[in-house]
C-alpha cells in the first residue's frame, strides 16, 4: 500500500529505515520509536501478526500491522544476527504481542527484552533446543 | 483472625469444558476467580516444521488439521497465499465453488461453536440440534471431497474437482430448511432465560482492549468493532455478494454468541447468491494451468482471510525450490486466548466455562 | 382391584397370627414385609427410571435411546448396574476411608425412611403417621449431610467444591419447600398424609394453591439436584461434584439415589397437590394406587422434560433466586391463604 | 479394516489351564500356583459379568484432536451411540470403562494420558481411534508427537482413518463388545468377531 510514502516521510527521523518492495526494514534499536509513531500518527492500531524466520546466520522478525476498521496492512521487518538474538519487545505498543513473542522465543530462541514473562508456551519446559531453527536435529517416530 | 487462603484448581488437559486439551490453572478465592493461567501446547504437533519438509501441495492436508472444524477455510487461506506469491489467476468457476464451500464450512464451524456453548452451560439438547444440521453439511462435503472433515479439496490454482450433480439438489434443500433451523436454535438457546442470565453481562470485553490485544473474529465483533476481512479487505470475489456484518454492542458473552448465530444467517445468504451466479456461468474448467511441480519465485507473501474463529493469516517464504522455506500460520484461536485471564477475573468458575465457550477456541489451531 | 394390597397384607397378618406368637412379633414381621415391599418397589422403579430418562432424552434430542440391549433396550440399566457392581472400588490416597465408604451406604436411608410414610393408595401407607408431612420435611433434609460427607471424604478439590455447593443449595431450598407445604397444611389443618388426600375430595389443592405447587415444584427440583439446579454435579464445571472419586458400586448408589429422590418428591407432590389416590372426575374403574402411580409418573416426566431443555444456573443466581424470590413468594402465599380461610369461614363454608 | 489386538500386557483373564499356566514361570512355589489356578479362571459368573460389561461400556470424555469431533458426532443424533448404551460419556476417569484415545498424543500430553489410564478402575479397555493414535499418523516424524498409543498403554481396538467415520467408531466399539464378551475370541478366531 502506501509503504513507500510512509518510508519517505519517516526518512528524516530514522536513518536505518529502508523500503524494498513495499516492506519497511528498520534496525532493532530504532524499532520501538518507529512502532510508536506508526501506531499514533498513522493509526496502525492492530498488530495482526508477528513472526520470525531463521535465514542461516541471521534472524528476521516480521511484524504485520493493519488499521482497524479501515483494513490497510503494512509489513515491518528487523534483522538480528543469530548469536546475540535480542529484539526489543513491542509489548508496550501492542499488548497483543505477548503470546506472539513467547511463541517466537519458544520455537526460535529469540529473546525479547522487557517482555513481561518470557517462558516457553508450546513446548515442554524440559525441551532443549528450538525446533524452527534450520540446524535443529530430532529423531522422528517413523519406524523405517 | 479468620484467614481465608487462595487455592489453585487445575481445569486440567482433560476436562469436559475445555474444548480439547487446554489446561487452565485457576487461582480461586472460594468460587471467585483471582487469576487464570492458560497452559497450552498439549496438542503442539509442529506443523510449521513439518511444512518445511513437504512440497507446496503436500502442505494442504496439514492445513486441514489446524482448525479441524472449518477445514475448507484453512485450505482457502493457504492456497490463496501461494497463488498470490506465484501470481496465478484462477478460473471464475473455481472462485464461486471456493466461496460456496468455505461459507458452508463456516456454518458447520459455527454450528459446533453454538452447540458446545450450550453444552458447556449445561443444556445438553442445545448441543444435539446444531449437530443434526451439521450432519447434512457433512454429507455434502463428502459428496464434494470424499471426506467429512479433512477435505483437502482446494488446490493451488483452483479446486480438486467440479461439484457433482447430486450436490445441487442437496444444497437447495439445505438452504430451504436452514433458516427455520436457526430460528429453532434461537427458541431453544437464545430465548432461554437461564441461558441469557448466564451470558448477559458476563466477561465484558471493551473495544480498545480487544483491538490492543489483536483479538479477531466474532469475539472482536461482539465488542462492537465492525472489522470483517470479507468487507474490510475483500479477497477472492467477496465483493460481488451483499451481506451485513453482525456487530454486538456490549461485548459480553451473549453478544459474541449472537454474532455467530447472525453470521450463520449471513453465510446462508452468501451461499444463495453464489449458487445463483454459479448457475449462470458456462461450465468452464475448475483448475488453472499450473505446472505439476510448483516452483514459486523467491520471495515472501502474507495473506489473511476471515476464518471461522477470526483472522487466519499465512506467511509463506519461498527460496525458489519445491519446498517452502518457512510457513507461519497466524492462528486466531491462539491469540484470542491470551485475554482469557483479564476477562475472567472476579467471575465464578461457571463463568470461566461460559467465557471460554464464547471465545470459541479449537485446540488444533491454538497449538498448531 | 381397589385394595388388592390391603387384602394381601391382611392375609399375611392372619398367616402369622395362626402361629400364636406374641403380638409384638407379628407387628415386627408385618413391618419387615412392608419394608421389603417398598425397597423392592424403589429399586425396581429406580432401574426403570434410568432407562426411561435415557429414552426420553433420546426422543427429545431426535435420536433413539438405548434399544439394542434386551428387547427394546429394557435390559440396559440391568447391564449398567451389574457392570458397576463388578467394578474395582478405588479409595483415593489421603481420603477419609470410613466416611468415603459410609457415604454411598447412607445415601439410600433418607428416601427409604420417608417412603414408609408415603400413602401409595387407600390406607396403604406403611406407617400412617399423624405427623407425616413434618416427618417428610425433617428426614428429606438429611441427604444434604451425606452429599457433604461424600464431597469432603474424597480428598479432591472438585468434590470439595461440589460438597460446598450442595450444602448451600439444599439448605437454602428447604425453606421455600417448607413454607409452600405450610400453605396446604393450613387448609387441611392436619399433618396426616391420608387425611390431606381425603381433604382433596372435591377440589385438588393444585387448584386451591397454584402458587404453592409452583414453589414446591421448583424447590423439589433443587432438592434432587436436577437441572437447572444441578450445580452439585455440574458436569462441565466441576467434573462430577461430590462423586468424582467414586467408582463402581459407590457411584451406582449415588446414581440410583438421585432417581429415588426424584420419585420421592413426585410422590409428595402427588399426595399434597394432585389428590393422591383420588380419581379425577370420579373415574374409579382404575384403582386408587394406579392413579397415584400415573400422577407420579406425570411429575417425573416433568422433571425429565425440564432437564433436557434448560441449561444450568450459576451459584449466586441460584441463591439469589431462592432467597429473594421463592421465600417472599411463599410467605405471601401463606398470608393470602390465611386471609382467605378467615374470609371463607365468615361466609360460612 | 478394524483389527483386534491381543493386549500386549497380560491382563486379568489368563489363557486356558491345560497349557502351562503363566504363573508357573513367575513363581515355582506350589501353594501360590495352586491358589492362582483356583482363583483366576473363567467361571460362569465371569461370563455373565462380561456380558453385562460388554453392553454398557462407558467411554471417558477424552478428546484430543479432530477425532474427538467425530466421537461427538457418533454420540450425536444421526450415528446414535446411545442405541448401544455407550453414550454415557463420563468426565471423571473413575467412572469410565473405555478410554477412547481420539487424536494425536504429544510428548507433553503423554504423562497425563498414562495417569488417566491408571486412574481408571479395573477392568478397563483402550480404543485407539484414528491414525494419530495408532501410529502418529501424518505427524509421525514430528519432534513432539508420540508415534502411537501402544507406546504408552495396552490398546484393545485400533480404528484406522483420519478421522475415522462415526460408524467406523461404532464398528470399533462393537468389536470391543465382542472382545469383552469373550476375551478368547482374540486368540483363536479373531475373524469370528468381525462378522
Amino acid at each position: 500500500m502506501e509503504s513507500n510514502k510512509v518510508a519517505e516521510q519517516l526518512q528524516e527521523y530514522f536513518q536505518s529505515i529502508g523500503n524494498n518492495r513495499k516492506v519497511l526494514t528498520v534496525s532493532p534499536d530504532e524499532l520501538i520509536p518507529l512502532m510508536y509513531r506508526l501506531r499514533d500518527e498513522y493509526e496502525f492500531n492492530y498488530l495482526t501478526d508477528e513472526t520470525a524466520v531463521d535465514y542461516g546466520d541471521y534472524f528476521e522478525v516480521i511484524y504485520n500491522l493493519s488499521r482497524v476498521p479501515q483494513g490497510d496492512i503494512l509489513m515491518v521487518k528487523t534483522k538480528v544476527d543469530k548469536e546475540k538474538a535480542e529484539v526489543p519487545s513491542v509489548f508496550e505498543v501492542w499488548p497483543g504481542a505477548i503470546w506472539f513473542e513467547r511463541e517466537i522465543f519458544d520455537l526460535l530462541g529469540i529473546k525479547f527484552t522487557n517482555h513481561p514473562d518470557l517462558r516457553r508456551i508450546l513446548l515442554d519446559d524440559s525441551f532443549e533446543g528450538h525446533p524452527l531453527r534450520k540446524d535443529f536435529q530430532w529423531v522422528g517416530g517413523r519406524e523405517v | 483472625m479468620l484467614r481465608t487462603e487462595e487455592f489453585t484448581l487445575n481445569m486440567g488437559p482433560q476436562h469436559p469444558a475445555t474444548h480439547g486439551v487446554l489446561r487452565l490453572i485457576l487461582h480461586l478465592d472460594g468460587e471467585t476467580i483471582v487469576k487464570v493461567e492458560p497452559v497450552v501446547g498439549y496438542l503442539h504437533r509442529g506443523i510449521e516444521k513439518l511444512a518445511e519438509a513437504r512440497t507446496y501441495t503436500q502442505v494442504i492436508p496439514y492445513t486441514d488439521r489446524l482448525d479441524y472444524l472449518a477445514a475448507m477455510l484453512n485450505n482457502l487461506g493457504y492456497v490463496q497465499a501461494v497463488e498470490k506469491l506465484m501470481g496465478i489467476e484462477i478460473p471464475e468457476r473455481a472462485e464461486y465453488i471456493r466461496i460456496i464451500v468455505s461459507e458452508m464450512s463456516r456454518i458447520a464451524s459455527h454450528c459446533i461453536a453454538v452447540g458446545t456453548y450450550a453444552l458447556d452451560l449445561g443444556g445438553f439438547t442445545g448441543f444435539m440440534y446444531p449437530f443434526r444440521e451439521r450432519e447434512k453439511l457433512m454429507d455434502m462435503f463428502e459428496m464434494i471431497s470424499g471426506s467429512r472433515m479433512t477435505h483437502s479439496y482446494m488446490r493451488i490454482g483452483g479446486v480438486a474437482a467440479d461439484l457433482p450433480e447430486e450436490f445441487y439438489p442437496a444444497i437447495k434443500k439445505f438452504l430451504k430448511e436452514f433458516p427455520s433451523c436457526v430460528d429453532e436454535y434461537d427458541g431453544l438457546i437464545t430465548g432461554n432465560e437461564i441461558f441469557q442470565a448466564r451470558t448477559k453481562g458476563v466477561g465484558v470485553l471493551s473495544q480498545e482492549k480487544a483491538v490492543q490485544y489483536s483479538i479477531s473474529g466474532p469475539t472482536l465483533r461482539g465488542s462492537g468493532v465492525n472489522y470483517d476481512l470479507r468487507k474490510a479487505r475483500p479477497y477472492g470475489i467477496y465483493d460481488r455478494f451483499d451481506f451485513e456484518v453482525p456487530v454486538g454492542e456490549k461485548g459480553d458473552c451473549f453478544d459474541r454468541y449472537y454474532c455467530r448465530i447472525q453470521e450463520m444467517r449471513q453465510s446462508h445468504r452468501i451461499i444463495e447468491q453464489a449458487l445463483e451466479q454459479l448457475e449462470e456461468l458456462p461450465g468452464g474448467p475448475v483448475m488453472a494451468k499450473v505446472p505439476k511441480v510448483l516452483k514459486p519465485p523467491k520471495g515472501e507473501v502474507y495473506h489473511e482471510i476471515e476464518g471461522a474463529k477470526g483472522i487466519l493469516g499465512y506467511y509463506v517464504v519461498s527460496d525458489g525450490t519445491t519446498k517452502p522455506y518457512r510457513v507461519h500460520i497466524r492462528r486466531p484461536s491462539f491469540i484470542n486466548l491470551d485475554l482469557l485471564d483479564e476477562m475472567c477475573r472476579g467471575w465464578k468458575i461457571a463463568d470461566v466455562v461460559a467465557i471460554l465457550g464464547s471465545i470459541d477456541i479449537v485446540l488444533g489451531e491454538v497449538d498448531c | 382391584m381397589e385394595n388388592i394390597f390391603v387384602n394381601i397384607s391382611g392375609s399375611i397378618r392372619e398367616l402369622i397370627g395362626v402361629l400364636g406368637l406374641p403380638p409384638l412379633f407379628n407387628e415386627a414381621v408385618m413391618i419387615t414385609v412392608k419394608v421389603t415391599g417398598i425397597l423392592l418397589f424403589i429399586v425396581l422403579n429406580a432401574l426403570w427410571l434410568v432407562y426411561m430418562e435415557r429414552k426420553v432424552a433420546g426422543y427429545i434430542q431426535c435420536r433413539y435411546g438405548p434399544n439394542r440391549v434386551g428387547p427394546k433396550g429394557l435390559l440396559q440399566t440391568a447391564a449398567d448396574i451389574s457392570k458397576l457392581i463388578s467394578k474395582e472400588i478405588i479409595i483415593p490416597s489421603g481420603a477419609d476411608k470410613i466416611l468415603f465408604l459410609l457415604a454411598p451406604v447412607l445415601i439410600f436411608t433418607p428416601p427409604l425412611m420417608v417412603f414408609m410414610v408415603v400413602p401409595f393408595g387407600q390406607n396403604m401407607a406403611a406407617v400412617d403417621l399423624n405427623i407425616g408431612v413434618f416427618y417428610f420435611l425433617a428426614v428429606a433434609s438429611l441427604s444434604t449431610v451425606i452429599f457433604w460427607i461424600a464431597g469432603w471424604a474424597s480428598n479432591n478439590k472438585y468434590s470439595l467444591l461440589g460438597g460446598m455447593r450442595v450444602v448451600a443449595q439444599m439448605i437454602s431450598y428447604e425453606l421455600p419447600m417448607v413454607l409452600a407445604v405450610l400453605g396446604v397444611v393450613m387448609i387441611t389443618g392436619t399433618l396426616n398424609m391420608s387425611d390431606i388426600v381425603r381433604a382433596q375430595e372435591n377440589l385438588w389443592f393444585i387448584f386451591a394453591q397454584p402458587v404453592a405447587f409452583l414453589i414446591y415444584f421448583i424447590a423439589g427440583v433443587a432438592e434432587c439436584n436436577r437441572v437447572p439446579f444441578d450445580l452439585t454435579e455440574g458436569e462441565s464445571e466441576i467434573v462430577a461434584g461430590p462423586f468424582t472419586e467414586y467408582s463402581g458400586m459407590g457411584f451406582a448408589l449415588f446414581f440410583l439415589a438421585e432417581y429415588t429422590n426424584v420419585m420421592l418428591v413426585s410422590f409428595m407432590a402427588a399426595t399434597l397437590f394432585l389428590g393422591g389416590w383420588l380419581a379425577p372426575f370420579g373415574l374409579t374403574i382404575i384403582p386408587g394406587w394406579a392413579w397415584m402411580l400415573i400422577k407420579v409418573y406425570i411429575m417425573i416426566f416433568l422433571f425429565m422434560w425440564l432437564r433436557w431443555t434448560y441449561p444450568r444456573v450459576r451459584v449466586d443466581q441460584l441463591m439469589g433466586f431462592g432467597w429473594k424470590v421463592l421465600v417472599p413468594l411463599s410467605l405471601a402465599n401463606i398470608f393470602i391463604t390465611g386471609v382467605a380461610i378467615k374470609v371463607l369461614d365468615k361466609m360460612g363454608w | 479394516m478394524v483389527c483386534l489386538e491381543e493386549r500386549s500386557i497380560g491382563m486379568e483373564i489368563k489363557k486356558d489351564l491345560q497349557t502351562k499356566h503363566p504363573v508357573e514361570d513367575l513363581t515355582d512355589d506350589p501353594v501360590i500356583i495352586e491358589q492362582v489356578k483356583r482363583t483366576i479362571t473363567l467361571a460362569p459368573l465371569e461370563k455373565i459379568l462380561n456380558l453385562a460389561r460388554s453392553n454398557s461400556l462407558w467411554p471417558m470424555t477424552f478428546g484430543l484432536a479432530c477425532c474427538a469431533i467425530e466421537m461427538m458426532a457418533a454420540g450425536g443424533p444421526r450415528f446414535d451411540l446411545a442405541r448401544f448404551g455407550y453414550e454415557v460419556f463420563r468426565p471423571s476417569p473413575r467412572q469410565a470403562d473405555v478410554m477412547i484415545i481420539a487424536g494425536t498424543i504429544t510428548k507433553k500430553m503423554a504423562p497425563f494420558v498414562k495417569r488417566l489410564y491408571e486412574q481408571m478402575p479395573e477392568p478397563k479397555w483402550v480404543v485407539a481411534m484414528g491414525s494419530c493414535a495408532i501410529s502418529g499418523g501424518p505427524f509421525v516424524d514430528s519432534y513432539s508427537v508420540v508415534p502411537g498409543a501402544d507406546k504408552l498403554l495396552p490398546v484393545d481396538v485400533y480404528i484406522p482413518g483420519c478421522p475415522p467415520r462415526p460408524d467406523a467408531l461404532i464398528h470399533g466399539m462393537l468389536l470391543l463388545k465382542e472382545k469383552v464378551k469373550n476375551p478368547k475370541v482374540v486368540e483363536e478366531k479373531p475373524w469370528k468377531a468381525i462378522k
